[in-house]
C-alpha cells in the first residue's frame, strides 16, 4: 500500500512546474489577460512541445497513456499558475472517445487535432441553451464552451446526455471574470456530427475532478503567497504573520486544503483504477474543491489587505479562476446532487 | 419601540417628496458626465436651498443652517432612494473634510473651503494610507519639512480616491520624525495643482481603477494649510474617521440589494425551473433574509441610540464587519444562482444587470479589508465593546 | 421613530432578571435538573406570583395586556438563566385563545388554569404521532409536548393544522438532554376537545418567537460567561481573553448576538402591530437565532476550554438549552420554509 | 500511488481473520464487567500470544516481538472492526506509558511494568493537566519535595480518567520550583494506594464521568519512581504525548460514524418522507461525504508516510484539527436530521441508538478542546506547518 506519488509522477510535477514557472509568469499571463495572441501562442507551443496534450491518450494511440492522477498533476500545475491551455478538454476527449474512434486520440497526441469541450448544459440549460439531435444533425447552441485557440474539433453534450464530435460551428466569445482564458458561445446549425457517444457519467466526472485539481492548484498558489507575504509585511512594528490572527486564518487554509489535496489524488486513482466509488469521489472532489476554493480565495485575499485587492500582485488572477471554476460543469450543489443521485440516495 | 413616524414627520417627508418630484427635470442624468457638470452644480444649489443636503451646515458657510434632525436626514435619504431622483453630491470632502473643518478649522479655513466645497465647485481627496501604513496607519511616512514659511514634501500614499479630479487634498505628514509616531503627524491642506504631485490610478480586482497612488517629489506647500495644530494630526485624523466608519453598512442599501437578489431568482430559470423553486437555493436566501432583517433593526437600534446622543454600544461597533460580510454573502448567493452565467463580466449577451453581482462580490471584499479589515474590527468590538484587554506589548528582542 | 426598549419595559426587564437573579441560581436549576420538585415548585410560585402567567392575556381578561416584545424579554430572561417554566404555554395560549373563549385566557391570568403545547407534529411528524378529529373527539399522539407541572388544560394541533383545547390526556414522559425542562408523549384517546379553533399561522410563529428569544437570552448569557472566564483564567502568563484568537472568537459571538437581538425585539414590535411583514420575521428570528445559537453555544464552550466540558460551571446547561431549542417547533430549515411559504415563493 | 495491498500482506490479513473468527467465543462480551475481569486478561493474552496486540514490543517485556509493521498493524485494526470481535486493551497504560519505558525507563522500571501493563494486571492512569495548567501544560504546580528517599506530593490533577480503577499513575510534578516552568518538571511513577490521594469523579457535559480530580495531600512516594532523570520530566513527557496525538482523528472511525448517519437518513422518515429525500440534508449529507473521503484519503498520504519513516508535514499537523470538528459535524447532522427525536438521551420509547449521536456531539466538542484546543492546534499549522512565526514574548510590565 502506497499512497503517495511515485518517481516519475514527481518528475512530471517538477518538469511541468518548472515549464510554467519559466513560461506563465505573472508578467506572462497578463499579456495573456490583455489580449496578446503571441503571449498566448507561445505558451500553447511551449506546453504543445512538453507533450502533454496526448499524456492521457493511450499509447496504443501515439499517447503517454497515463493516467487521470497525472493528468490532475498537470491541471493542479496550470492552475497554480492560473495558465490557460487546452489541456483540460484535450485530456476529457482523449478519455471518452478511445471507445469509440482512434483517429481523435491519435489527432491529440500528434498534434493535429485540437478539442474544445462543450458540456455546460449537462449540468445547466439556461437561456433556451441546448444542442438537439435530429438523424445525426446538430442543432443549437451551447453556452460557456471552453474552446482553445486553433480547435479543431468540439466535443458536446446534447440534451439527452450523449456526446458528439463536431468540427463545425460558429463561435461568438463570452467574456468572463476571469481574461486568462477564453469562453464562447457555440451555435450549431444542423452540422453533421462526425461521431456520437451514449451517455457517460464519466467524461462528466473526469472534466469536473481536472477542475477540482485546478483549483488545488489556484488555491495553494494563494495560500502560498499569503503566508510569504504574511512573513514580510510589516504593522504595528512586527510582520503580520506573527498576529494570532493572521497565523489562524492561514492555518485553517491549510487544514482545509491539505486534505483536499489527497482527495484529488485519490478521486483520480480512483477512476483510473475503475474503482466503484471513483465516479461519486470524483464529483464530490469537485464540489469540495469549489467550497475550499471559496474560502480560501476570500481569505488570502484578505491577508493581504489592500494590496490583495489592487491589481499591483496580480492576486486576483488567482480569485477569478477559483470563482470561474465554482460554476464551470456544474455548481457545487449541482454536482452533490449527481453524487447522490450515483448513489441511489435521489428518489426517482 | 415605536417604529411609525409622527405626523410632523410625516408632513416632512411629503414635503421632501413634493420637493424632489415636483423638480426633478432639474436634476442631472448620467449623460451630464464630469463632477462639474453645469447641471449638477445647479441641482446641488438647488437641494442646498431646499435643505435637502448639507442641511445643517451653518448659512453663513453656505449651508442651510437648520437644527441637525437624524430623523429628518433619514427621511430624505429615504426619499431620495424611493424616489431614484439623483442625490446630493457626496465624496470625501463633503462627508469628512467639511465636518472637521467646521469642528477644528480657522476662521479663514471655513470662510476659504466650506462653501466651494458643499457646492461642489472644489472637489477634494484624502491623503492617508501609504504603501506602508495600511491597518496601522499612524505609521506614515510622507515627511513634511519646514522651509521658512512653507513645508517641502515627499513621500506617497495609495488607497486616494477622486485624485485625478480634486482640486484640493487633506493630507496627513510626519512633520516630527522624531516623535512617537502618534504624535509627530500633521493634517494639511493644499492645492493637487502644486508641481511635485504625480496621480497614478491604481486598477483593482473590479478591473476599475476606484483608487490611485499619489506622489509628492519636493512639493513646496505653505504651512498656513494645517488644520488645528502642527503635529496635532493624528487627533484631527481619528475626528474624521469618525465620520467615514457611519458610512459603510448602511442596512437600507443591503435590503435593497436583497430585494433584487429574490426579484433575480424569481425572474431565472435554471434547467427550466425558477430558481426560487430550487430548495437549495431558496433556503440560503431564506437565510440571508434573517440576515438582512437582523441588519436593518440593528439599523433602527442604533439610528435611536444617535437621535438619542447615547452610544449604540455593541450594536454600533459591529456595524462594518457584519454589514459588509452580508453584502458580499448576498452578491456570493446571486452569483451562486446565476451559475455559470454568473461569472459573465464586462459585456456580453447573456450578461444579467451588466455584471453588477460580481462586481459587487468584489468590492464587497475590498470593503471588508478598506477602512479597517474583519481583524481590526474585531480587535475593536472585544476591546471597546467586550472590554477584553489589549495584547501585551511585544518585549524588545 | 424609536427602535428601543421603554422605561417600562426595561423596568420590566429589571424586576424579571432580578428575580432569577435571586431565585433561579446555578445551585437553583442543579436541583431542579435533578428532579428536585420543591425547587421546581417553589420556582413556579415565585413566577406565578410575579403576575407574569396573565403577561399577554388582555386586560380586559384580566391579564396585563401587554405584547409579544414584553413576552419575549420576559422568556429572554427565563434563557438567560436558564430557568424552566410554563410561561411560553400560557402565553401561546394567551395570543391565540382571547377571539375562541374567554374563560381560558382569564383562566391563565387568575392562576387557575395552567396550560400545556403540544405543537410538535404542525412541523414534524415522526413515529406515528398526530393527533385527528373526528366530530370533536381528538385521537392520536403528540410528542415533546411542552406541559409544565400541574397543567390543566393542552392546546394542541391537529394532522390539518386546528388547534384544540383538551383537559385530559394521558402523558409519560420524554427524557432529552435538557433536564431542566419537562417534556411529554401526550395521547388522546377520543378525548372531547373542549374549544377548537381554524389553522392558524400565527400562534406558531409566537411559539417560535419565543424560542428566538429564550435562545437569544442562553447565548447571551454564554457569551457573557466566556467573556468574563477569559477576562480571569490565565495560561502562559497572561490571561486568555488577550490572546487575539480568543478575542476574535468572543468578537464573532458578540457581532452575530447584537443584531439578532435587534431582530427579536423588531419581530415581536411587528407582531404586537400586526406588521404585514411579521410572521415572516417571526419565523426567521427562530430559525437566526437556532444558527447563531449553536455558533455561541459550541464556541463559548471552547472558550471555557476543558472547564466548558465538564460539570463544574454547569455551562452545558446553556448549551443543551440552546440545543434543544433549535429544533423545537421546527427545524431551522422547516422554519426557513414556513418563511418562504408565506411569501409566496414555494410553487404549489 | 498503490492502495491495494500486496499478496503477503493479503494472506496476512486472512491469518487475522482466521484467528478472530475462530476463537471468538473466548473474547469477552458485554456482560463480562470490570476491567480485570477473567475472562478479559485471559483474551488479552490470547491477542499478546498471536502477535494480534503488543506485537512489536519485545518477548522479554511480555509483548510479541514482531518488527515493526505499520501495514500489518494497519490490518489487524481493520479486522477487528470489521468482525465486530473485542478488541484488545487499551488505556494510557499501554498506550502512553510503555513506549516511554521502552525508551527511556530503567531496566528495573522496564521489568517491573511493562509485562503486567500490557497484561492488564496493571491500571495506569496519567497525571498531567491540572486546574491552572491545561494548554499551557508546563505551568503545572503540583508539588514533590524531597524528603530522604522520597517525594512528599501536595496538589491537584484534572482529567484523570481511569483514575478510580488505576493500581499506578505516571504523573508530572513540580521538583524545582525555582527553575524556569519547563525545567523543573519529573515525571514520576507511583502507586495509587499511596495513603494521601482522592480521586473525585469529574461528571462532564454527557452526564457521565468520563474524567476525574486527583488530589494529593502529603502523599509519600519513593524518589526511584522518577523516569529518565530529575527534572528532565518535560521531555519525557513530551515523548509520550507524541504516541497520544495519533490516537485521535481516526478516519476509519469517522467513515464508520458517516455510514451510520446514512443508513439512519435512509431508514428515518419526516412527515412520511425518508430523510434522504429531504434536499436541504441530502445536500449536507453529501458535504460531509466529501470531507469523510478527504479526511480518508489525507490518513492514507499519513499512514504512508510512517511507513517510510517520512514526515507527513501538514498532512499530519491537521489531523486532529479537521477529524474532531468532522465528527462533530455528522453528529450535528444526525441530530438536524432527527429534529425534536434528536433531542431525546437517556432512555426512553423514541430514543434513536440510545442517544448515541447527542453523545458523540457532545463528547467530541469535549475531543476538539482536549489534548490541545482548537486555537493551540492552529499555532502549531502554523508554526511548525506553514513556517510563521510565533508570537512575541510580551514585554514585563
Amino acid at each position: 500500500m502506497e499512497f503517495a506519488l511515485s518517481e516519475d509522477q514527481r518528475m512530471l510535477q517538477d518538469s511541468i512546474s518548472g515549464f510554467l514557472k519559466d513560461n506563465a509568469s505573472l508578467d506572462t499571463i497578463r499579456k495573456i489577460a490583455d489580449g496578446d495572441a503571441e503571449a498566448k501562442a507561445g505558451l500553447d507551443a511551449g506546453l504543445a512541445e512538453m507533450g502533454i496534450m496526448g499524456l492521457h491518450v493511450p499509447e496504443m494511440m501515439g499517447g503517454s497513456g497515463l493516467g487521470l492522477l497525472e493528468a490532475c498533476l498537470v491541471q493542479e500545475a496550470l492552475g497554480y499558475t492560473v495558465a490557460p491551455s487546452g489541456f483540460l478538454a484535450a485530456t476529457v476527449a482523449a478519455d471518452l472517445l478511445p471507445n469509440y474512434q482512434e483517429d481523435y486520440p491519435r489527432g491529440i497526441a500528434d498534434g493535429e487535432m485540437v478539442f474544445g469541450l462543450a458540456l455546460t448544459e449537462l449540468s445547466s440549460r439556461r437561456d433556451g441553451a441546448g444542442v438537439t439531435v435530429d438523424n445525426g444533425r446538430l442543432t443549437g447552441t451551447s453556452l460557456l464552451a471552453d474552446v482553445p485557440d486553433g480547435a479543431t474539433h468540439v466535443l458536446l453534450a446534447d440534451t439527452s446526455g450523449s456526446f458528439h464530435v463536431a468540427d463545425s460551428w460558429s463561435a461568438e466569445p463570452m467574456r468572463t471574470i476571469d481574461r486568462t482564458r477564453t469562453f464562447q458561445q457555440l451555435t450549431f446549425d444542423g452540422t453533421m456530427a462526425e461521431t456520437s457517444t451514449q451517455p457517460d457519467a464519466s467524461a462528466l466526472a473526469a472534466a469536473r475532478l481536472l477542475i477540482a485539481a485546478d483549483t488545488l492548484g489556484a488555491a495553494q498558489a494563494m495560500l502560498d503567497k499569503a503566508v510569504e507575504y504574511a512573513k514580510e509585511r510589516k504593522q504595528f512594528g512586527r510582520v503580520i504573520g506573527s498576529f494570532q490572527a493572521v497565523k489562524h486564518l492561514c492555518a485553517e487554509m491549510a487544514a482545509k486544503l491539505e486534505p483536499a489535496r489527497a482527495l484529488v489524488w485519490h478521486a483520480a486513482y480512483a477512476m483510473d483504477t475503475k474503482d466503484p466509488e471513483a465516479l461519486v469521489m470524483a464529483n464530490l472532489a469537485k464540489a469540495h474543491l469549489a467550497e475550499v476554493g471559496t474560502f480560501v480565495a476570500k481569505t488570502a485575499t484578505e491577508v493581504h489587505g489592500g494590496m490583495g485587492f489592487t491589481d499591483l500582485l496580480g492576486l486576483h488572477y488567482w480569485f477569478k479562476r477559483i470563482g470561474v471554476n465554482r460554476q464551470l460543469f456544474g455548481s457545487p450543489e449541482q454536482v452533490r446532487q449527481t453524487a447522490a443521485e450515483l448513489q441511489g440516495f435521489v428518489a426517482a | 419601540m415605536e417604529l411609525n413616524l409622527s405626523p410632523e414627520y410625516e408632513a416632512f417627508r411629503q414635503d421632501v417628496n413634493r420637493i424632489l418630484t415636483e423638480n426633478a427635470h432639474l436634476a442631472p442624468g448620467p449623460e451630464d458626465r464630469g463632477m462639474k457638470h453645469p447641471k449638477r452644480l445647479a441641482w446641488q444649489k438647488f437641494l442646498i436651498e431646499n435643505g435637502l443636503t448639507a442641511r445643517t451646515i451653518p448659512k453663513e458657510y453656505g449651508g442651510y443652517g437648520a437644527e441637525p434632525d437624524l430623523l429628518k436626514s433619514r427621511i430624505i435619504a429615504e426619499e431620495f432612494a424611493r424616489t431614484g431622483i439623483a442625490r446630493p453630491m457626496g465624496g470625501q470632502g463633503i462627508s469628512m473634510l467639511v465636518p472637521t473643518l467646521l469642528e477644528l478649522g480657522t476662521p479663514e479655513q471655513k470662510e476659504a473651503y466650506i462653501r466651494p466645497t458643499l457646492h461642489g465647485e472644489m472637489i477634494w481627496c484624502q491623503g492617508y494610507s501609504e504603501p506602508g501604513a495600511g491597518s496601522d496607519l499612524a505609521a506614515l511616512r510622507t515627511a513634511a519639512v519646514e522651509d521658512g514659511d512653507d513645508f517641502i514634501i515627499n513621500g506617497q500614499k495609495i488607497w486616494t480616491s477622486t485624485a485625478k479630479q480634486a482640486d484640493m487634498i487633506f493630507c496627513l505628514v510626519r512633520t516630527d520624525p522624531d516623535a512617537k509616531k502618534h504624535h509627530g503627524i500633521s493634517y494639511v491642506l493644499f492645492s493637487m495643482d502644486t508641481p511635485g504631485i504625480e496621480v497614478r490610478p491604481l486598477v483593482d480586482m473590479t478591473e476599475n481603477a476606484n483608487f490611485n497612488e499619489v506622489f509628492f517629489t519636493d512639493v513646496r506647500v505653505p504651512q498656513s494649510g494645517i488644520v488645528f495644530e502642527k503635529n496635532k494630526g493624528w487627533q484631527v485624523a481619528n475626528a474624521t474617521l469618525t465620520h467615514e466608519r457611519g458610512m459603510l453598512g448602511d442596512p437600507n442599501a443591503t435590503k435593497a440589494r436583497f430585494l433584487e437578489l429574490v426579484e433575480l431568482m424569481k425572474t431565472e430559470t435554471l434547467n427550466g425551473e425558477r430558481l426560487i423553486d430550487n430548495p437549495l437555493l431558496r433556503d440560503r436566501l431564506m437565510k440571508l433574509q434573517g440576515e438582512v432583517y437582523a441588519m436593518q433593526a440593528n439599523g433602527l437600534r442604533v439610528t435611536t441610540a444617535s437621535l438619542k446622543r447615547e452610544s449604540a454600544g455593541l450594536a454600533g461597533l459591529i456595524v462594518k464587519l457584519q454589514g459588509c460580510e452580508l453584502n458580499h454573502q448576498i452578491a456570493g448567493l446571486a452569483i451562486d444562482a446565476l451559475g455559470e452565467l454568473g461569472i459573465l463580466y464586462g459585456e456580453g449577451d447573456h450578461l444579467r444587470a451588466d455584471g453588477s453581482w460580481q462586481w459587487r462580490y468584489m468590492y464587497d471584499l475590498g470593503l471588508i479589508i478598506g477602512g479597517g479589515t474583519a481583524q481590526i474590527q474585531k480587535n475593536i468590538i472585544s476591546e471597546r465593546g467586550l472590554g477584553m484587554p489589549r495584547e501585551p506589548k511585544p518585549a524588545k528582542v
